[in-house]
C-alpha cells in the first residue's frame, strides 16, 4: 500500500484544519477558544490557498544567479497567502482586542451567556422589557 | 388643453386651496364653489355619453420605456359624474356649520378637506386610465387618498384605516402581480393587447389573470371574502367623509373590473371560462359572490346598533348588486348593475349625511340612544325615508329601477337560485333600514332631545338635493340609462336601449312614470281614508308591538333597545363573523411566521447558519 | 486627467487615513479637514473621469503590469456610478463627534469601498472586502456603549468565518483555471467553470460575500449591530457597504458564474431573506432593530432582482439598490431621533413636522406608492420576475409582493404610533442638527428623482446594458476583440507599456 | 443536540470539500498567469525573488489594502482599548528575571539586525517587509516582556506608522505623476541579484516593513498594557 500522492495529503490537511476552524467556531463557547479556532480555520484556508501554486517536484521562484534549475511553482498564491496571512493577524488582533473588552464590560467569555446579556441590553437601550414579559413597555426592570 | 386637463387641473387648485386656508372658516364655501366647478367641467364632457370621441389629456410620459397616457371615454365619464357630484355635495355639507363645529371640537378641519379633496382628484385620474400601468398608478392614489380621509378624524378610524391600508396594499398587489403577467404574456400593458392575446392564452393563465384581477380590485368593492375592512373603515371617517367614501370610493374597484375583466379580456372570454368539475363559467363564479356579498353584510347590517355602521355594512352589500349584474352581462342586468352605481351613490350619500346631522345635533349614531325625532327634524327625516326607500329598492326611488332590471334579467336567464338570493337580500335590506328609520325618528322622543332643531341649511341643501335626485331619476330613469348604454357600447355589451321612464320591451317593460303616477294616487287614496278616518287614540304602554315583537313587562321599556331580538335569536348564528375566522387566521399565522422569523437568530449561533446553509449550498452544488 | 488617475480615488482617502491618527494627536480638527478633503478630491477625481468617459468603459492596469498578470480596475457606468456614491456618501454620514482613529477608519472604510466598486481582480477584492470588514469592526467597536463591542466580536467572529468560505471559493477558483482577473475569468469560465465545482466555488464565494451584503442566512450581526451604534453608523454599513458587497456577487455572477442554478441560488436565498426580514421587522419592538430588519428584507430584494439573468434583472436591481442607498440610511437617522421602543413613541412625531414629513415620504417609497421611485424600482423586479417565469422567479415575486403588504402594515402601523394624538409618558427631546439635514437631503433626492424618471430610466438601462456585455469587458481588459488569452506570457510586453485603454463603447440605449 | 447538528454539518463540508479534490488539478495547476510572471518578472521588476515581484509590483494595491488592513485593526485595537489602558492605581506585572532581561538586552541588536536584513534583502530572497518588520516589532516588544512597567511611546509609533504608509502611497503617486500609472516600478531595475536593484521595489518594502514593524509592536504594547491593567 503505498501513500497517496503529496498534494492529496495536503490538501487533505489544509481542509481538515479548515474543518476543524469552522467547527470550532460554531461549538466552541470560550471566547478566546472561538478566536484560536478563527486561526486555525484561517490557516487551513491560507493552505488551501498556497496550495493552489504547488507543483510536483518544482522549486521556488526566486532565481538565483543560475537559470532555474527546474520548473518553478506559481509564484502568485504564495504571494496572496501573504496578503492572507497579514489580513488573519489584524482580524485576530482586533478580535483578542475585543474579547479583552468584553470581558471587563460583561464579566464573562461565554458566547451564550454573551448572547443573552447582549439581547438584555438591546432591550434595555431600547426602553422595552425582557422578552416574554407581560409588563408595561419602559417599566424599570428590577436588578 | 383639452377638458379633462381642465377638470385635473381645478381638482389639484381644489386640492391646493384646501391645504392653504382648509382651516379657515370661510374655505368652506370657497371650495364648494371649486367643486362646483370641477362638476360643472364634467358636465361639459357629457358628449362623451352620446358618443363623442374620448378626451384625452395632454400630459403623457415615458417612463423606462413604457407610456403613461390618459383620456376620459363614457365609462370614465359615467363614474366622473358621480364622483363629482358625490364631492360637490359632500364639500357643501362641510363648508358651513358642520365644518365649524368639527373644529372647534378638535378636528383637523384642513386635513379632512385636504383628504376630501384628494380623493375627486385621484379618482379623475384613475378613471382617465388607459393601460394597466396607468390604471395601477391611479389605483396607488385613490387607495392612499382613501386611507388619508380615513385618518383624518383620529381616534378609532385610525385603527381601522390600518386595516383598511394592508387590505388595500394586498389587493394592489393581486394587481401588480396581474399587471407583470400580462405584460410577460402579450408584451405590453394595453387592453387590446391583452384582448387579442386571449385566444392563445391557456386556462391556467386565463384563469390567472382572472383571480387576481377580481381579487385585487374585490377587496376595494369590499367582495366577500375581503370584506371586512370596509364597515369599520367608513363608518368611523368623519360624516361628510364617510358620505363621499360611501358613494363613490368602493365603486372604484367595478370601475377597475369593468375596465380590465369585462373590458380587457371581455364577457365572452369570462363566459367561455369553465371551471373544471362544475357546470359553473367564470362569470357566474363573479355572480355568485357577488350574491354571497348582497345577503351576507346585508345581514350583518341587520345586526348593527350603530346608524354609521348600519349604513356602511349596506353599502357592501348593495355592491354586489352592481357586481351580480354587470357578471350576468346581458343587455338588461348589466345595465342594472351599473346604474346601481349612479343610484346607489346618490341615496348612500344622502343617508350618510342625514346620519351626520343627527349625530350634529345629538351626538349619537347608537340607535338604542335615539328615537323619535321626526317632530324635531322633519326635513332630516324626509331625506333619511327617501334614501331608505332608493336602498330597499322600493317605488318610486331609483333604487327600484335599477333592481328591477337585475331581476328581471335573473328571470330571464334562468337563474332562480341567484333571483332568490337577490330577493332575499332585499328582504334583508328592507327589515333593517326600517329600523334604521324607526329607531332615528319614530317611537318615543327621548328627554334629552327635546331641545334638538333642525339642522342648518348649509347641511340641508345637499341633502335634499341628492333626495332630489334619488326621487327624478327614479320617475324618469332614461337619461341615467342613456349614460349606462353609452358604456354598455363602450365595453361591447349588448346595449339597453331606454326611455325616459324605464325600458320598452316586448315582453313587459318597465315605465317609471306610470309607476309612480299609480303610486302616488293610491297614496292619494289612503290619505283620503286616513284623514277621513278616525283620529290616532292613546294606549297603554304594553299594548303594543314592533319589529314582530309584543312588548311585555319583563322587556325593556324602550322598544328601540334589542330590536329584531327575536329575528336575531333565529338567524342569527348562521352568519355571526363570517370570514372574520379567515382574516384571524391569516393575522395569526402571519404572527406565528414572525415568532419564528424573529427567533431565526436567537435559537442558533449566526455562524452554525454559516455552516449549515454552506454545506446545503455545496449539496445542491453537486 | 487619465483614467489611470481613477486610483487615486482609492490612494488619498488612504494616505489621509494613515496620516489621520498622527496629525490628530496634534489636532483634531486637521484631521478632520484631511479627510474631508481627501473624500472631496476622491470624488472629485471620479467625477471627472465619469465625464471623460462619457458612457464608454475603460480598464487601467494598476502599476501598469497589463492584466491578467497585473491588476486591472475596471470603469463602466455601474462601477464608477457606486464608486461615486463612496465619498459622497461617506462625506454626508461623516462621524463628526468622532476621535481622529474613527477619522482614519471611516477614510479606509472609503478607500476600501471604492476600491470593491472597481477591482477587476478576484483576490484584489477579497483584499478589500477584508479592509471594509476590520473598518468597519473597528468603527463599530469604537461606540461607547458596551453592548457594541458585544456586537462587533460576534459581527467579526461572524464575517471573519465567512471570509475563510470566500478564501476557498477563491482559490478553488484560482485552481481551476490559473487566473485572477474577472476578465480573464470570464473568458474561460465557459470551459472551466461549468460543473459543479465552479458552482461550489459560487457558492463558497456568495456565502462569504453575503455577510456584509446582509445576505440569509448570514446576516445574524445585522439587528445586534445596526441597534448598537449611531445612526450614522448604522446608514453608512446599510446604505453603502452592504451595496458594494452585493456589486461583487453581481459582478462575479454576470462574468464568471453565468449559470442559471447560480441565479438559482441566489434568488431562493433572497426570497428567504425577505421573508425572514420583513417578519421579524414586524415582530420588532424597538425603530432600530425594525429598520434592521427591514433592511435585511430589502437586501434580500436586491438579490431577488439581481437573480434575474440579463439586463432586465441588472435594472431592476440596481434601482431597488439605489432606492435603499437613499432611503435607508436617512430612516437610521430618523431612528436615531426618536430611537427606542414603538411603544413609548405615542405622540413623539407631532410637533417634528419634518422629521415626520420624511418619515411618511420614506414609508411611502419603501412601501412602493407610484409615483414615488421606491414603485418603479419595485415593479421592475416583479415585472422582470414574471418575465423570467420560471417557477422560483415567480414565487420570488409572489413573496416581494407579500412583503409589501407587511412592510406597509408595520411601517404604518410605526407610524400611526408616532403620530397619535394621545401622547406617551414622556416624549424624548429630540436633538437638533445636521442629521435632519442629511435626512431632507435624502427625501428631496427622492422627491426629485421622481421629475427625472425618464432620463434615470434611460441611465439605468444604459449601465445594465455594459454591465451584462461581457464580451466588452473582455475585450476592455484584455485587449483585441475575443482573444483568447490562454498563455499570456507569449505576448506580454514589459511590465512599462501598457497603461490604460479607453475603449469607447457607444453607449448602448436599449429601445 | 447542537453539537451533534453542528458535527455533522462540518463534517458534511468536510466531505464535499474532500469530494472536490477529485476535480481539481491539483499539483498540476493551469498557471494562467502564473507562467507569465515567471516568464517576465524578472525583467520586468529586476527582482530576483518573483514573490517580492508580485507582492510590490503586480500585486502592489494588495499590499496597500494589506497594510491598510492592519492599519485599520491597530486602530481599531486602540479604539476598543484606548479607554480601558492602564488605570494609574493598577498592579502592573512583576519585573521579569535575569534570563529575562538578559536575553532582551542580548537580542535586541540581534532582531534589529536581522530584520533590517531581511526588510532589505526582501526582493533578492525569501523575507521581506512584513517578515522583517515582525521580526524588528519583536526586538522592541521583546524588552516590554522584561520591564512591563515601561511602554512604547504610541505617539512616535503613530508617527512611524502614519508616515510609512504615507510613504508607501507617495511612491505609488510618484509613479502617477512620473509615469502615469500608480505604484508602477520607477528607477534602474540594476543587476538582477544585487542589493541595489529592483528599482522602488526594496524603498517600498522598508516602507512595509517600519509600517508592519510599527504596528505589530504597538498592536502588541497595547494589549499588554490592558492586560497589565487587569479586569
Amino acid at each position: 500500500m503505498s501513500l497517496p500522492p503529496l498534494e492529496i495529503v495536503l490538501y487533505a490537511g489544509a481542509v481538515s484544519l479548515l474543518i476543524i476552524g469552522l467547527a470550532g467556531l460554531v461549538m466552541s463557547e470560550h471566547l478566546v477558544r472561538l478566536v484560536l479556532a478563527l486561526g486555525v480555520a484561517e490557516a487551513g484556508g491560507n493552505l488551501l490557498l498556497v496550495l493552489t501554486g504547488f507543483r510536483q517536484g518544482a522549486v521556488a521562484p526566486i532565481l538565483l544567479g543560475a537559470a532555474p534549475s527546474g520548473p518553478m511553482v506559481d509564484p502568485i498564491p504564495q504571494a496572496l497567502v501573504l496578503t492572507a496571512i497579514v489580513i488573519g493577524v489584524g482580524v485576530q488582533a482586533l478580535a483578542l482586542a475585543l474579547v479583552l473588552r468584553v470581558r471587563r464590560a460583561y464579566g464573562t467569555v461565554h458566547m451564550s451567556a454573551l448572547r443573552a446579556r447582549l439581547v438584555e441590553d438591546l432591550d434595555e437601550a431600547a426602553g422595552l422589557p425582557p422578552e416574554g414579559s407581560r409588563e408595561a413597555p419602559g417599566v424599570e426592570r428590577p436588578v | 388643453m383639452t377638458l379633462l386637463d381642465g377638470l385635473w387641473a381645478a381638482s389639484a387648485l381644489t386640492a391646493l386651496v384646501a391645504a392653504a386656508f382648509g382651516r379657515h372658516p370661510a374655505a368652506g364655501s370657497w371650495l364648494t364653489v371649486l367643486y362646483g366647478l370641477q362638476f360643472l367641467v364634467v358636465a361639459m364632457m357629457g358628449g362623451l355619453s352620446e358618443g363623442a370621441d374620448p378626451v384625452p389629456a395632454s400630459v403623457s410620459f415615458v417612463v423606462l420605456g413604457y407610456g403613461l397616457a390618459w383620456q376620459f371615454s363614457a365609462l370614465s365619464w359615467f363614474f366622473a359624474v358621480i364622483t363629482a357630484g358625490a364631492a360637490l355635495a359632500a364639500a357643501w355639507f362641510v363648508s358651513g356649520a358642520w365644518g365649524r363645529a368639527y373644529a372647534a371640537r378638535g378636528g383637523d378641519l384642513r386635513l379632512l378637506q385636504l383628504a376630501l379633496a384628494l380623493n375627486p382628484l385621484a379618482m379623475y385620474v384613475l378613471l382617465a386610465s388607459t393601460d394597466f400601468l396607468s390604471l395601477f398608478v391611479g389605483w396607488e392614489l385613490v387607495s392612499w387618498s382613501s386611507f388619508l380621509l380615513m385618518l383624518s378624524g383620529g381616534g378609532v378610524g385610525v385603527r381601522w384605516a390600518l386595516r383598511y391600508l394592508v387590505y388595500a396594499i394586498g389587493g394592489a398587489m393581486a394587481v401588480m402581480a396581474a399587471m407583470a403577467q400580462a405584460h410577460a404574456l402579450t408584451g405590453s400593458f394595453g387592453f387590446g393587447a391583452l384582448a387579442a392575446a386571449v385566444p392563445e392564452l391557456s386556462a391556467a393563465s386565463l384563469w390567472m389573470l382572472v383571480i387576481l384581477l377580481a381579487a385585487g380590485f374585490g377587496v376595494k368593492m369590499g367582495l366577500l371574502p375581503f370584506h371586512l375592512w370596509q364597515a369599520g373603515a367608513y363608518a368611523e371617517t368623519p360624516g361628510p367623509g364617510a358620505a363621499f367614501l360611501g358613494a363613490i370610493s368602493s365603486r372604484m374597484g367595478l370601475y377597475a373590473m369593468l375596465l380590465t375583466l369585462f373590458g380587457g379580456l371581455g364577457l365572452g372570454t369570462l363566459q367561455a371560462l369553465h371551471i373544471p368539475f362544475t357546470p359553473l363559467e367564470a362569470h357566474e363564479l363573479l355572480a355568485w359572490i357577488a350574491a354571497f356579498t348582497m345577503v351576507l353584510p346585508t345581514f350583518t347590517a341587520l345586526r348593527q346598533n350603530d346608524a354609521r355602521w348600519l349604513l356602511a355594512w349596506h353599502g357592501i352589500g348593495q355592491g354586489g348588486y352592481m357586481l351580480l349584474g354587470v357578471a350576468m352581462g346581458d343587455a338588461l342586468a348589466s345595465a342594472g348593475g351599473m346604474m346601481h352605481v349612479f343610484n346607489h351613490a346618490t341615496y348612500q350619500a344622502a343617508l350618510f349625511m342625514a346620519v351626520t346631522a343627527v349625530v350634529y345635533r345629538t351626538g349619537t349614531a347608537d340607535l338604542n340612544r335615539l328615537g323619535g325625532l321626526v317632530t324635531r327634524m322633519p326635513l332630516t327625516f324626509l331625506v333619511l325615508l327617501i334614501g331608505i326607500i332608493g336602498l330597499a329598492g322600493l317605488p318610486p326611488m331609483n333604487g327600484f329601477v335599477s333592481k328591477w332590471l337585475i331581476y328581471r334579467a335573473l328571470i330571464d336567464e334562468g337563474q332562480p337560485l341567484l333571483f332568490v338570493a337577490a330577493v332575499i337580500g332585499t328582504l334583508g335590506t328592507i327589515v333593517s333600514v326600517y329600523k334604521l328609520l324607526h329607531n332615528i325618528f319614530l317611537g318615543r322622543l327621548r328627554v334629552e332631545h327635546e331641545s334638538v332643531r333642525e339642522v342648518p341649511w348649509s347641511m340641508l341643501t345637499p341633502m335634499l338635493a341628492l333626495a332630489a335626485v334619488v326621487f327624478v331619476t327614479g320617475l324618469a330613469p332614461g337619461p341615467v340609462l342613456d349614460w349606462v348604454a353609452a358604456v354598455q357600447r363602450e365595453l361591447g355589451f349588448a346595449v339597453l336601449v331606454p326611455t325616459l321612464g324605464g325600458v320598452d320591451r316586448p315582453d313587459g317593460g318597465l315605465d317609471m312614470l306610470w309607476v309612480v303616477g299609480i303610486m302616488l294616487a293610491g297614496f292619494g287614496v289612503g290619505a283620503l281614508i286616513f284623514l277621513a278616518g278616525g283620529r290616532a287614540r292613546t294606549v297603554h304602554q304594553l299594548d303594543n308591538y314592533a319589529g314582530g315583537h309584543f312588548l311585555s313587562a319583563e322587556v325593556r321599556y324602550h322598544y328601540s333597545d334589542n330590536f329584531y331580538a327575536g329575528l336575531m335569536h333565529r338567524i342569527g348564528s348562521w352568519y355571526r363573523g363570517s370570514f372574520q375566522w379567515l382574516q384571524d387566521a391569516l393575522v395569526s399565522a402571519t404572527d406565528f411566521l414572525a415568532q419564528g422569523a424573529a427567533g431565526v437568530y436567537r435559537a442558533v449561533q449566526p455562524v452554525t447558519w454559516l455552516l449549515g446553509v454552506t454545506v446545503l449550498a455545496l449539496w445542491w452544488a453537486w | 486627467m487619465t483614467a489611470d488617475a481613477v486610483t487615486l480615488a482609492v490612494a488619498l482617502p488612504l494616505l489621509a487615513g494613515f496620516l489621520s491618527p498622527a496629525l490628530g494627536r496634534s489636532s483634531r480638527t486637521a484631521a478632520q479637514w484631511l479627510g474631508w478633503a481627501a473624500l472631496a478630491a476622491s470624488a472629485a477625481v471620479l467625477w471627472s473621469v465619469w465625464v471623460r468617459l462619457d458612457g464608454g468603459t475603460a480598464a487601467v492596469a494598476v502599476g501598469g503590469f497589463r492584466p491578467p498578470l497585473g491588476i486591472a480596475f475596471y470603469l463602466d457606468g455601474m462601477a464608477l456610478l457606486f464608486a461615486l456614491a463612496v465619498p459622497v456618501v461617506t462625506l454626508l454620514f461623516w462621524p463628526r463627534a468622532g476621535t481622529p482613529q474613527q477619522f482614519a477608519l471611516t477614510l479606509v472604510l472609503a478607500a476600501a469601498a471604492t476600491g470593491l466598486a472597481l477591482s477587476g481582480d478576484i483576490f484584489n477584492l477579497y483584499v478589500f472586502y477584508e479592509l471594509t470588514a476590520v473598518a468597519s469592526f473597528g468603527l463599530v467597536a469604537a461606540h461607547e456603549a458596551r453592548r457594541a463591542q458585544a456586537a462587533a466580536l460576534r459581527y467579526l467572529l461572524l464575517s471573519a468565518a465567512g471570509s475563510v468560505l470566500l478564501l476557498a471559493g477563491i482559490a478553488v477558483v484560482y485552481l481551476r483555471t490559473g487566473t485572477l482577473n474577472l476578465a480573464h475569468l470570464a473568458t474561460l469560465a465557459p470551459e472551466r467553470l461549468q460543473d459543479p465545482v465552479g458552482l461550489a466555488a459560487f457558492a463558497l464565494m456568495l456565502l462569504g460575500l453575503g455577510v456584509k451584503a446582509e445576505l440569509f442566512p448570514v446576516n445574524g450581526w445585522v439587528p445586534e449591530v445596526y441597534s448598537s451604534v449611531s445612526g450614522r453608523l448604522a446608514g453608512l454599513l446599510a446604505g453603502l457597504v452592504s451595496k458594494l458587497a452585493v456589486l461583487v456577487v453581481v459582478r462575479a455572477l454576470v462574468l464568471v458564474f453565468p449559470r442559471p442554478e447560480a441565479a438559482e441560488l441566489m434568488l431562493v436565498l433572497g426570497t428567504l431573506g425577505i421573508v425572514v426580514g420583513e417578519l421579524a421587522a414586524w415582530r420588532a419592538r424597538d425603530l432600530r432593530r425594525q429598520f434592521a430588519f427591514s433592511s435585511i428584507g430589502q437586501l434580500g430584494i436586491v438579490f431577488v432582482a439581481f437573480s434575474v439573468p440579463g439586463p432586465a434583472g441588472i435594472v431592476a436591481g440596481l434601482a431597488v439598490a439605489l432606492h435603499h442607498l437613499l432611503t435607508k440610511p436617512a430612516l437610521f437617522l430618523l431612528a436615531e431621533r426618536w430611537g427606542g421602543a414603538i411603544e413609548g413613541l405615542r405622540g413623539a412625531g407631532r410637533g417634528q413636522w419634518l422629521a415626520s414629513t420624511l418619515f411618511i415620504l420614506f414609508a411611502l417609497s419603501l412601501v412602493g406608492v407610484p409615483p414615488l421611485p421606491g414603485f418603479w424600482a419595485k415593479l421592475l423586479t416583479v415585472m422582470s420576475l414574471m418575465e423570467q417565469g420560471t417557477g422560483p422567479a415567480r414565487a420570488g415575486a409572489v413573496v416581494v409582493m407579500a412583503a409589501t403588504v407587511v412592510e406597509a402594515a408595520y411601517l404604518f402601523r410605526t407610524l400611526g404610533v408616532l403620530l397619535a394624538r394621545e401622547s406617551g409618558a414622556e416624549s424624548p427631546q429630540p436633538h437638533r442638527g445636521p442629521d435632519l439635514a442629511t435626512a431632507s437631503l435624502a427625501g428631496l433626492i427622492l422627491v426629485g428623482s421622481v421629475f427625472a424618471l425618464r432620463p434615470l430610466g434611460d441611465g439605468l438601462k444604459a449601465l445594465a446594458a455594459q454591465a451584462v456585455d461581457v464580451d466588452g469587458y473582455v475585450r476592455t481588459v484584455l485587449g483585441g476583440p475575443g482573444m483568447a488569452v490562454s498563455h499570456p506570457a507569449s505576448q506580454a510586453p514589459g511590465g512599462a507599456g501598457g497603461g490604460a485603454r479607453v475603449a469607447h463603447v457607444p453607449p448602448e440605449i436599449a429601445s | 443536540m447542537r453539537n451533534f447538528t453542528s458535527l455533522l454539518f462540518a463534517g458534511g463540508l468536510g466531505f464535499f470539500l474532500l469530494v472536490l479534490a477529485a476535480d481539481l488539478p491539483l499539483g498540476a495547476p493551469p498557471m494562467l498567469a502564473g507562467q507569465g510572471v515567471l516568464a517576465e518578472g524578472a525583467a520586468a521588476t529586476g527582482a530576483a525573488n518573483l514573490v517580492t515581484a508580485v507582492v510590490l509590483a503586480y500585486r502592489g494595491i494588495d499590499t496597500l489594502g494589506e497594510l491598510s488592513i492592519l492599519f485599520a485593526a491597530a486602530a481599531g485595537v486602540g479604539l476598543v482599548l484606548g479607554r480601558a489602558r492602564r488605570r494609574p492605581d493598577a498592579e502592573a506585572d512583576p519585573e521579569g528575571g535575569f534570563i529575562l532581561l538578559a536575553a532582551a538586552d542580548l537580542l535586541f541588536p540581534l532582531l534589529v539586525i536581522v530584520g533590517l536584513y531581511i526588510v532589505l534583502h526582501g526582493h533578492l530572497t525569501p523575507g521581506g517587509g512584513f517578515q522583517g518588520g515582525v521580526v524588528l516589532a519583536a526586538a522592541f516588544f521583546l524588552p516590554l516582556l522584561g520591564r512591563p512597567r515601561n511602554a512604547l511611546d504610541h505617539a512616535v509609533i503613530g508617527w512611524i506608522e502614519g508616515l510609512a504608509g504615507a510613504v508607501f502611497v507617495g511612491i505609488g503617486l510618484w509613479a502617477l505623476a512620473a509615469r502615469g500609472e500608480f505604484l508602477a516600478p520607477l528607477l534602474g531595475k540594476g543587476t538582477l541579484g544585487a542589493l541595489f536593484s529592483a528599482g522602488t521595489l526594496p524603498l517600498l518594502y522598508i516602507a512595509v516593513g517600519l509600517k508592519v514593524g510599527a504596528e505589530i509592536a504597538g498592536l502588541m504594547s497595547t494589549l499588554q498594557e490592558t492586560e497589565a491593567a487587569g479586569s
